[in-house]
């Protein structure tokens, strides 16, 4: 595709990381324009994905790497680990996770893939015992 | 850019502001919440929070609003929040955290709606 | 090394790409607090390194590699394209380049490797008709 | 953050104001050279450029700046900077821009030393 652009991140899974793939993320968007919103949901996604890779991952080598691919109109994110792994028992049940809480419509955990979810476009979740990538794409909204 | 981490408190006699600049991540959410937990120690449980210098929530930090949501309704406390830009407020309301926390425009509604 | 880490970030060759890799620099010396100004100068030179690499390497990947390795009391970055290098003649000569304007101190061109070198702490310049490597490193300064 | 590009002119009687928001590059520096230019055709040389919202300039903007400066030496008008960051007046210093425009804290102070 004409004017698409690649970027490739790799940040260790080390608090405050995720910023760097954040900032990545919304410089991309600037570049093509997004609104202001979309840069800022953007930044969400990427930074919950990354905080779930360092959490749940158990990957050896502690890294994390972030494909962007940002075209015209749109903005593809891949985020990958070597870790463990989703089970598919898991993500059916992130509803459920995360102890009570005293008002039971507010739960501490499983929050994560909830708000990648909710802001961007596409999220696809690709997950082995060699490791997980969750990636998401971003469409630009006309102004 | 990653602004410098604060917490800053204006106190009244009725209720208190907590606002924070920059990345509410665990860190500066344990900031909030330590500060939150002594105002309601002392028995201030009407509190707003002011997020308007903090551009980037993660869900830790969300995690750490809720269980000063939950300090307070303990105390049946109020806590209001303002700043927030529209993407924090669209995840406050999907969070249900805007059925236990009012969301108002500015510092001062936010006081007055106590 | 502890407290060492590395974050890897491969940019295309295109306009304002350098603004990418600038911020991922000052997160990373944000991390590690560096003071206001350090950040700014962190940026500036990874602009200057990186639009170098654009406009003069002739690189055929068109791609320019990044690696920032922080640590406590220092932010190292190396910054590499695959083009056609620079020769020690346009090293040595660099002082001179640009065209003469009205006032002969007011030079147009040759700025980038001159604000490199006096914000950087190192400046190292490797290069072979492979392509060239600019490295710097700034180290932060106590309070 | 990546500052939506902007250039704000503010004309008086006797000088002009330009304000830039945001990354001073090629793109930015040519729409500031452009609007610098046609307030030096009308006959506008007293000039101020005030960088206090622009936090990145490269060295294409740089050039661009040096232009301005030529062109208002050609016509015996004067250019000040504001706004700069300690990291831009020491550039500009080393550049040997400050020996050819002045470099004043504020506004204010840049209009006045016209
Ligand atoms: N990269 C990953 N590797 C392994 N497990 C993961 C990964 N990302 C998410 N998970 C699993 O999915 C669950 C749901 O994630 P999430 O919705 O972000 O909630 P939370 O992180 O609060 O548990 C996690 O608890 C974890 O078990
Ligand atoms: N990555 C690079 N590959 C090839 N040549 C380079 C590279 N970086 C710098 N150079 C050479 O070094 C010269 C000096 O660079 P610089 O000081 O940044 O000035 P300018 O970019 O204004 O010419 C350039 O003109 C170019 O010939």
């Amino acid at each position: 595709m004409s004017n698409e652009h690649k970027v490739l991140l790799t940040i260790p899974m080390y608090p405050d990381m995720e910023l760097a793939a954040a900032k990545t993320g919304s410089v991309l968007a600037e570049l093509k324009d997004f609104n202001e919103e979309a840069v800022e949901e953007i930044q969400l996604a990427i930074i919950e994905t990354c905080i779930n890779a360092s959490e749940h991952s158990q990957s050896e080598d502690k890294e994390v790497h972030i494909q962007f691919l940002v075209t015209d109109d749109r903005l593809e994110v891949k985020i990958t680990d070597r870790g463990v792994g989703i089970t598919a028992d898991t993500l059916d049940g992130t509803r459920l996770l995360g102890r009570p809480t005293i008002h039971p419509d507010l739960r501490k955990r499983g929050r994560g893939l909830q708000i990648i979810r909710a802001l961007m476009d596409e999220v696809v979740i690709e997950s082995s015992p060699n490791g997980t990538t969750v990636s998401f794409t971003k469409k630009k909204t006309p102004p | 850019m990653l602004d410098k981490l604060d917490i800053q408190i204006r106190e009244a006699k009725e209720h208190a502001v907590i606002e924070t600049t920059g990345y509410l991540n665990d860190a500066l959410g344990e900031q909030l919440a330590e500060k939150a937990q002594a105002l309601i120690q002392d028995g201030c449980t009407q509190l707003v929070i002011n997020l308007e210098k903090t551009t980037l929530i993660n869900s830790i930090g969300i995690s750490i609003l809720i269980e000063i949501i939950e300090a307070l309704t303990e105390r049946e406390g109020t806590l209001n929040f303002c700043g927030l830009s529209a993407t924090q407020e669209r995840t406050f309301r999907m969070m249900a955290i805007a059925k236990y926390a009012g969301i108002f425009p500015d510092e001062e509604s936010a006081i007055a709606n106590l």
